[in-house]
């Protein structure tokens, strides 16, 4: 069983403008263990998907219209909000892009893992840890994401500290109560590249060490290839492909992630001019089918009825497009 | 060992004192801009306070008798510093309305006004927030729609109609508070201490004398607390919807902080500092406020001492209340001032940085 | 958990403070009388000069002689008195023996003196009509005034005059360089004290909010119950409260909070309510005169025939109307309770627009009334005076003149009256009987030229030689009979220059709880009717009133 | 030649034109903003037309009726009649007249001094006329102006054009302010460097380069003052220092009316809303235009 598992996950949006569909049928699985890649461009529904597997997302606007989310076999969408509050402090964890805004500016480093700490239940048989466990704690974690002089930086506030060291506090905050999976939702985006690649050397170490699940979304390739497993590319709300990630990136199925590959270098910004012509869909009226059908030079009219499944292309590589449907 | 906290501290203490003198110096040289305002307009514009302060029957002997007692007959410069200098001596001359120095009846009403100045505001906080933390947290609720409503209307409506509403409606027509002072009139009141009539019963253990003088105070605090509580309630509500926004607020969330945790801890402290910011004007509200809503509940205050100089043009009381409203408005705002640094490490790190 | 322990706590607070409601709400029946009125801002004799002020003397203090209904004085501290030599200047007063100030001890010539001297000394209060005076100790019981002036008027005066205890103040003098060796003469102590001899003692003076005072048992008239019922007694404790606003007041008296208000200022519904309800009673005292002076010197209420036909356009009975109920009534230039009453034009006072109109014609203004203007102004928050205003403002639109009506607070409405020049055309005073003799008041200090630089005296820009001369001859004529024979002379001559508009006279109704009596007698003067001496408390009735 | 001046000029028209459009478009967005608009055309069209639409018009004038004073409400007298027999309902109408009026002399004469010494002192930045200007309006500022409105009025004969005076006075240091901020902002962008290098005169650059930039927030500050004004103006005359008998004025009848309280109730109540009902649209309608003008604080 997977340690994680979303099935036809469908979320949308109610705006002034309209209803936004954003998700249309998103299916991802994580393995204990396992560490699992989501690229696409922006605005394709990667922070949408994380934060609905959080159930952190704001509702209303945002509402859940179908599918399901299973944590071992639980299902997050249907649990009480006081058992998803308990998987929150012993299960999962999450680091978000921003380490600017993943801080509150009001409040010392040292309170805020202080206050992670007090409500973990890490303690022994899940209660809650005493004072000295709670500082001794705070200062292995941020020693282990590799801060200098871990007690002054519990004294300092997070404008007090440079992009880096916050997200490193971020990842002290999210690494501090032996979650069993991480989502990482583009964790080095705003950094420089020196300092990603730090950081990001630094959060593989450590999620190795206390074997952590990981689920990261990223737009760099690089950091795909070097710390994933298994990756999903994911289009205008649902998964196109997924395979080992070596093989996916070796020989891409799905149109749209040939064409994603083709413009690799520029895959940070806007859309993907160079490879794919047209921009991502409106999402207020999207089109139906597979939502990539209007920018595919392979298009059919089976295209334009139906979601295509997941077909098997390769061993433990599957599309979701119907020239695979043999 | 000295932590390195502590150094931190100290340099914060030491640039703090430094930007307080600053603020004091300034506050000094705008009460002395403010006094010379005052003082021309109370002494330039014709008018004949020797004989507001004698009455109908004083002769014209008796009102000379005054105008050179109060250097009326010097010329603007010289009166003006026969109060400067007056002033440094603490004093501040003698009130032509009630014929007492000054200074006496300052300490007389002052505490008075105070007391309704400091429940107003102790209200319009503790509703104020309410209503802003509960509407922005439900924000789009029907709580949240009700609260616009009644902001809107709060913000509106003046103090003294708020005053004669409530007066109307709940001890006019409901009989159930009681409409004018501070404590029935057969009631003893305790001894002077603070000038706060409930704490000054509760002093002298008093308990109902406490009791009755907290149910005077509550309709005339709540008339003027209103208007903030629903400024104040819009503020809380727009700031607590914009961080709940924030991407910090959904990382505790999603790090199994609990609930009550974030709203009063982490959600509050950030929200709360515009209130904070706009609690120095508040104050300047609460006061001019004052001057309509002791009027009509007969509050015996500062404000209605004020508003009575001010219509027997009483110079020398006069010129005290402006410069005493002055002068607690710069004190608000530097006490607001220091507040905010306490609460806002940013603003901190900043002036101790410039 | 908690928040049970929360709730448990708020329930136990709340039946604590419904506990304490209750308390406070029981009493036993007191011999205490609460009385509104006094916003009385000093209670040193030398200073106090309010109609506030005076109320408040008739209680803490005594003075030499006392009024009396006829508007002569009659004996109270002082038992006879004299002029000395024939010219008016010399006054030689006996004292009574006996009479103990609050302290205990007796009041002597010692003191009465050097009251004198400090009234004079401080040139603050009543003192202006007394010019300059030197008081000289006799013996033990005598004491002499010398004046700078004659006056045949000089005992009647005396009804404001109230000795204070020399040692006490003395006692009490903080050092100041205003006068002299006696510095500050006792001023700030005698604000919140007595020194006096009158029926009640202070016990606390808040000035401007509150006085209270208990009765003096050694007062020198005594607490006799002769003319009284049997179970009226004096009252024990009088306390002085400041209202001015008179909603609140209605509650106050309706909740029996308040026994006794003495300044009248009801609205009419108010009246009416009162007069309803069987357990309040309004009783009436001294009147008041509205008076609205024209200023002689200002177009266009310089032209006689002008002023006259406002007289005659005003419609005395549309702005009485209601309040006739309650004894408002035509007036004159004195009130008609005064003896010696003269009723003036027009008579019988009701608007005559045909007669208006033909005045208006005769006036020099009668070509161009499209051009000239009646200012009319009155003191801020008065709503009577407001009417009276609106009234004329709407009677002479009718003659098409524009009436401009404003209402500036006191001190700037005192301050335009100091001259000819600012004060507006015209101008509403309402006229309590506050200074003594009281025809004197409305006569002598109103119109004389020469006379003390009193507010009103700047509306009198009028000359006629007889009247000044038969002005004069009051202050001269020391029998009271002669003249009251010249006032009532006067009273037509100065009413035929049309010198001011008398819409009514306002008695002062004084509303109280059904259990008090007074007061035993009535006298036109501010002062005397609210000595509560005069004022008895019925407990019995109170207890049954209030059910306990 | 001629032909592309009109074009031009219909071009900057229909420029024009989309803009309001798009003002609407977002103002409109608000339906409260709408109401408190709607509402305050009603109240402006019953205020000029207030001799035409009420009852009783010469009620608003001199006029006394003592014998038909402190009637309740009733079909002859909406509102009832006052303490002097005059048609409480005519009086409010007409007291909206001179709310309005108040507020619009009081802003048209506050607001223009002020604008201008905010631009002096804004382009003069960090000079001794910034100094002055400043620091004069931080005297004017240390106290909240109802006080010293009081204590100006309570020095003058009380009337409308006297209020109208000491609340002018007090307003122009607001508009200072807020203008000195965006012209200070301003003083460092390109376009007035550009100006000043091409050596436009003072006077050009203030209103020609910078006032242009500072409308919007002026514009939306008017329109919440109008409601403060007309709040500070009411305030006076509750204190009776305001327009005088037998001007109808809605402060003044508030306290009028609260002395005759709880019998006659509708000689204050009524009054009281009518001030309530203006300040709310005035407030509705300055939010609908920080919307528009997306003006974060003023």
């Amino acid at each position: 069983m997977a340690l994680l598992e979303a099935k036809d996950l469908h979320v949308g949006y109610r705006t002034f403008e309209g209803y936004l569909h954003v998700l249309n049928g998103v299916k991802i699985e994580v393995d204990e263990g396992e560490r699992v890649g989501l690229v696409g461009e922006t605005g394709c529904g990667k922070t949408t998907t994380v934060k609905t597997i959080l159930r952190v997302l704001p509702m209303p606007p945002a509402q859940v219209q179908g599918g399901e989310i299973l944590y071992r076999g639980e299902d997050v969408l249907r649990m009480s909000t006081h058992a998803v509050r308990d998987l929150r402090r012993r299960e999962i964890t999450a680091i978000f892009q921003d380490p600017l805004q993943a801080l509150n500016p009001m409040f010392t480093v040292g309170t805020q893992l202080r206050d992670i700490l007090k409500d973990s239940k890490a303690g022994r048989d899940g209660g809650r840890l005493t004072k000295r466990d709670i500082e001794k704690r705070c200062i292995v974690a941020l020693q282990e994401t590799g801060m200098p002089d871990p007690e002054r930086i519990m004294t300092n506030y997070p404008s007090q500290l440079s992009g880096g060291m916050r997200q490193r506090v971020c990842i002290a905050e999210a690494l501090s109560r032996e979650a069993r999976l991480l989502l990482a939702d583009e964790p080095t985006t705003n950094l420089d590249v020196t300092i990603q690649d730090q950081i990001l050397r630094k959060l593989d170490e450590l999620v190795d060490e206390k074997g952590t699940s990981v689920l990261m979304i990223t737009h760099s390739m690089g950091v795909v290839r070097d710390l994933t497993q298994r990756l999903y590319v994911m289009y205008a709300g649902s998964m196109v492909e997924t395979a080992r990630t070596k093989e996916l990136l070796a020989c891409p199925r799905h149109p749209y992630t040939q064409g994603l590959m083709k413009s690799v270098p520029r895959l940070t910004g806007e859309g993907i001019s160079e490879g794919i012509p047209g921009r991502i869909p409106n999402y207020l009226e999207p089109p139906s089918g597979c939502r990539f059908h209007p920018r595919c030079e392979h298009v059919m009219p089976v295209c334009k009825e139906a979601i295509p499944p997941f077909y098997a292309v390769d061993e433990d590589h599957f599309a979701a497009c119907y020239l695979y449907r043999s | 060992m000295l932590s390195p906290s502590r150094v931190l501290e100290g340099a914060v203490k030491d640039t703090m004192l430094k930007y307080i003198g600053l603020r004091l110096v300034q506050s000094v040289f705008v009460l002395f801009g403010l006094s010379i305002l005052i003082f021309f307009i109370a002494r330039v514009v014709p008018g004949d306070p020797a004989r507001a302060m004698m009455g109908y029957l004083a002769t014209q002997d008796q009102l000379q008798a005054v105008r050179v007692e109060m250097h009326l007959d010097k010329s603007f410069p010289v009166q003006y510093y026969y109060w400067l200098r007056g002033l440094l001596h603490g004093d501040l001359g003698r009130s032509a309305y009630t014929k007492r120095p000054v200074v006496t009846d300052l300490v007389q009403y002052i505490p008075a006004t105070l007391e309704l100045i400091l429940f107003a505001t102790l209200i319009s906080v503790v509703l104020g927030q309410a209503m802003g933390i509960l509407a922005g947290y439900f924000r789009n609720s029907w709580f949240d729609g009700v609260s616009r409503l009644v902001s809107y209307l709060g913000i509106a409506t003046p103090s003294f109609v708020i005053a004669i509403l409530l007066m109307f409606f709940f001890s006019q027509v409901l009989h159930l508070a009681p409409s004018v002072g501070r404590i029935p009139i057969m009631m003893t009141a305790p001894p002077t201490v603070t000038g706060f009539m409930v704490l000054d019963s509760l002093l002298a253990g008093q308990f109902s004398t406490a009791l009755v003088a907290l149910t005077h105070l509550v309709l005339p605090a709540f008339s003027l607390a209103v208007i903030h509580i629903a400024q104040e309630g819009r503020i809380t509500r727009s700031s607590i919807a914009e961080n709940l926004g924030k991407d910090y607020i959904t990382m505790h969330r999603v790090h199994g902080i609990r609930t009550s945790r974030i709203v009063f801890k982490y959600l509050l402290r950030p929200s709360i500092i515009p209130t904070v910011t706009v609690m120095g004007l508040d104050f300047a509200f609460l006061m001019s406020n004052a001057f309509l809503v002791e009027l009509v509940f007969m509050w015996p205050g500062f404000a209605r001492y004020a508003l009575t100089t001010m219509l027997n043009k009483d110079l020398n009381a006069m010129v005290a209340v402006v410069l005493v409203i002055g002068l607690t408005f710069a004190v608000v705002n530097l006490l607001v001032d220091i507040l905010i640094t306490f609460l806002d490490p940013t603003v901190r790190i900043q002036r101790r940085g410039g | 958990m908690r928040t049970a322990r929360f709730l448990c706590v708020m329930v136990a607070a709340f039946a604590l403070a419904i506990g304490f409601w209750c308390h406070v709400s029981l009493g036993a029946v007191e011999n205490v009388v609460v009385v509104n009125g006094q916003p009385t801002i000093t209670t040193d004799p030398a200073t106090a000069s309010d109609w506030y002020d005076t109320e408040a003397m008739y209680n803490l203090y005594s003075p030499l002689v006392y009024p009396t209904p006829e508007g002569s004085v009659r004996p109270h501290l002082a038992t006879s008195w004299q002029a000395v030599g024939g010219d008016l200047t010399h006054w030689r007063f006996v004292l009574r023996q006996g009479v103990k100030f609050h302290s205990g001890y007796e009041m002597t010539a010692d003191d009465v003196a050097f009251s004198m001297t400090r009234f004079i000394a401080m040139k603050s209060g009543n003192s202006g009509p007394l010019g300059k005076v030197t008081a000289t100790v006799i013996d033990k019981y005598t004491v002499d005034f010398v004046l700078d002036k004659p006056s045949a008027l000089f005992p009647e005066t005396l009804a404001l005059f109230f000795p204070v205890e020399k040692a006490l103040v003395l006692a009490n003098i903080k050092t100041s360089d205003k006068y002299g060796d006696f510095g500050d003469y006792g001023e700030d102590w005698l604000a919140t004290h007595d020194a006096g001899t009158g029926p009640y003692m202070m016990t606390l003076n808040v000035p401007g909010t509150r006085l209270d005072t208990a009765r003096f048992v050694d007062y020198f008239e005594g607490w006799s119950n002769e003319g009284w019922g049997p179970d009226e007694v004096p009252i024990d404790r009088v306390v002085f409260i400041m209202e001015a606003d008179y909603t609140s007041l209605m509650t106050i008296l309706k909740g029996r909070q308040m026994d006794l208000e003495i300044n009248g200022g009801w609205t009419l519904p108010q009246l009416r309510e009162i007069q309803a309800n069987k357990t309040l009673d309004l009783t009436s005292c001294w009147a008041q005169n509205v008076t609205v002076y024209m200023n002689t010197k200002a177009v266009p209420t310089d032209d006689e025939h002008f002023r006259k036909a406002i007289l005659y356009a005003f419609d005395y009975a549309s702005v009485v109307g209601p309040w006739q109920a309650f004894g408002n009534g035509p007036t004159g230039i004195i009130t008609p309770n005064m003896a010696g009453y003269v009723p003036i034009e027009p008579q019988p006072p009701v608007q005559n627009l045909v007669k208006a109109q033909q005045e208006l014609a005769l006036s020099k203004y009668a070509k161009n009334l499209k051009d000239v203007k009646v200012v009319y102004h009155f003191c801020g928050g008065l709503d009577f005076e407001e009417d009276v205003g609106l009234q004329l403002q709407a009677d002479m639109a009718k003659l098409g003149v524009k009436v401009e009506v404003a209402g500036p607070p006191w001190a700037q409405f005192g301050a335009e009256c100091n001259s000819a020049e600012t004060t507006p055309n015209m101008t509403c005073w309402l006229f309590a009987p506050q200074a003594f003799p009281t025809h004197d008041y409305y006569l002598f200090s109103m119109f004389a030229k020469k006379g003390l630089g009193w507010i009103f005296e700047s509306h009198w820009y009028f000359d006629d030689p007889q009247i000044e001369t038969l002005l004069n001859a009051t202050r001269a004529e020391a029998d009271p009979v002669k003249r009251l024979a010249i006032y009532t002379q006067l009273q037509p001559l100065i009413a035929a220059h049309a010198l001011a508009l008398y819409p009514y006279q306002k008695p002062t109704l004084f509303a109280h709880q059904s259990y008090i009596a007074g007061p035993k007698e009535s006298i036109p003067m501010v002062g005397p009717s609210e000595n509560m001496h005069n004022w008895r408390i019925n407990l019995t009735l109170k207890a049954q009133i209030t059910g306990q | 030649m001629r032909q592309e001046r009109k074009a031009d000029f219909l071009a900057s028209l229909a420029q024009r034109r989309r803009t309001l459009a798009k003002g609407w478009y977002k103002y409109s967005r608000n339906p409260l903003s709408v109401l408190g608009l709607v509402v305050l055309v009603l109240i402006g069209l019953a205020a000029a037309l207030a001799p035409h639409i009420t009852p009783y018009p010469a009620q608003a004038g001199a006029y006394t009726d003592f014998q038909n004073a402190g009637k309740p409400p009733s079909f002859e007298h909406f509102f009832g009649t006052d303490r002097i027999g005059r048609d409480v309902f005519t009086r409010v109408v007409f007291g909206y007249r001179f709310s309005l009026l108040l507020g619009i002399v009081v802003l048209g004469l506050g607001v223009a001094p002020g604008v201008v010494l905010g631009l002096i002192a804004g382009y003069h930045r960090g000079t001794w006329v910034e100094a002055v200007i400043m620091r004069t309006t931080d005297v004017f500022l240390a106290v909240p102006p109802l006080v010293l409105a009081l204590a100006i009025t309570a020095m003058l004969t009380p009337n409308l054009l006297n209020e109208m005076f000491a609340i002018a006075l007090l307003w122009w240091p607001w508009y200072c302010r807020l203008v000195f901020a965006v012209s200070s902002s301003l003083r460092s962008q390109f376009f007035v460097r550009e100006a000043e290098l091409s050596g436009a005169s003072e006077a050009h650059i203030l209103f020609r380069e910078m006032l242009p930039n500072c409308l919007a927030p002026i514009l939306t500050k008017m329109t919440l003052d109008m409601g403060i004004v007309i709040l500070l103006g009411a305030s006076l005359s509750f204190i009776g220092l305001g327009a005088q008998p037998p001007t109808p004025c809605l402060g003044t009848m508030v306290a009028d009316g609260a002395k005759r309280l709880p019998g006659e109730w509708w000689g204050t109540i009524f009054p009281a809303l009518a001030i309530v009902i203006v300040i709310l649209a005035f407030n509705l309608v300055g939010d609908g235009l920080r919307d528009v003008f997306a003006v974060e604080e003023v």
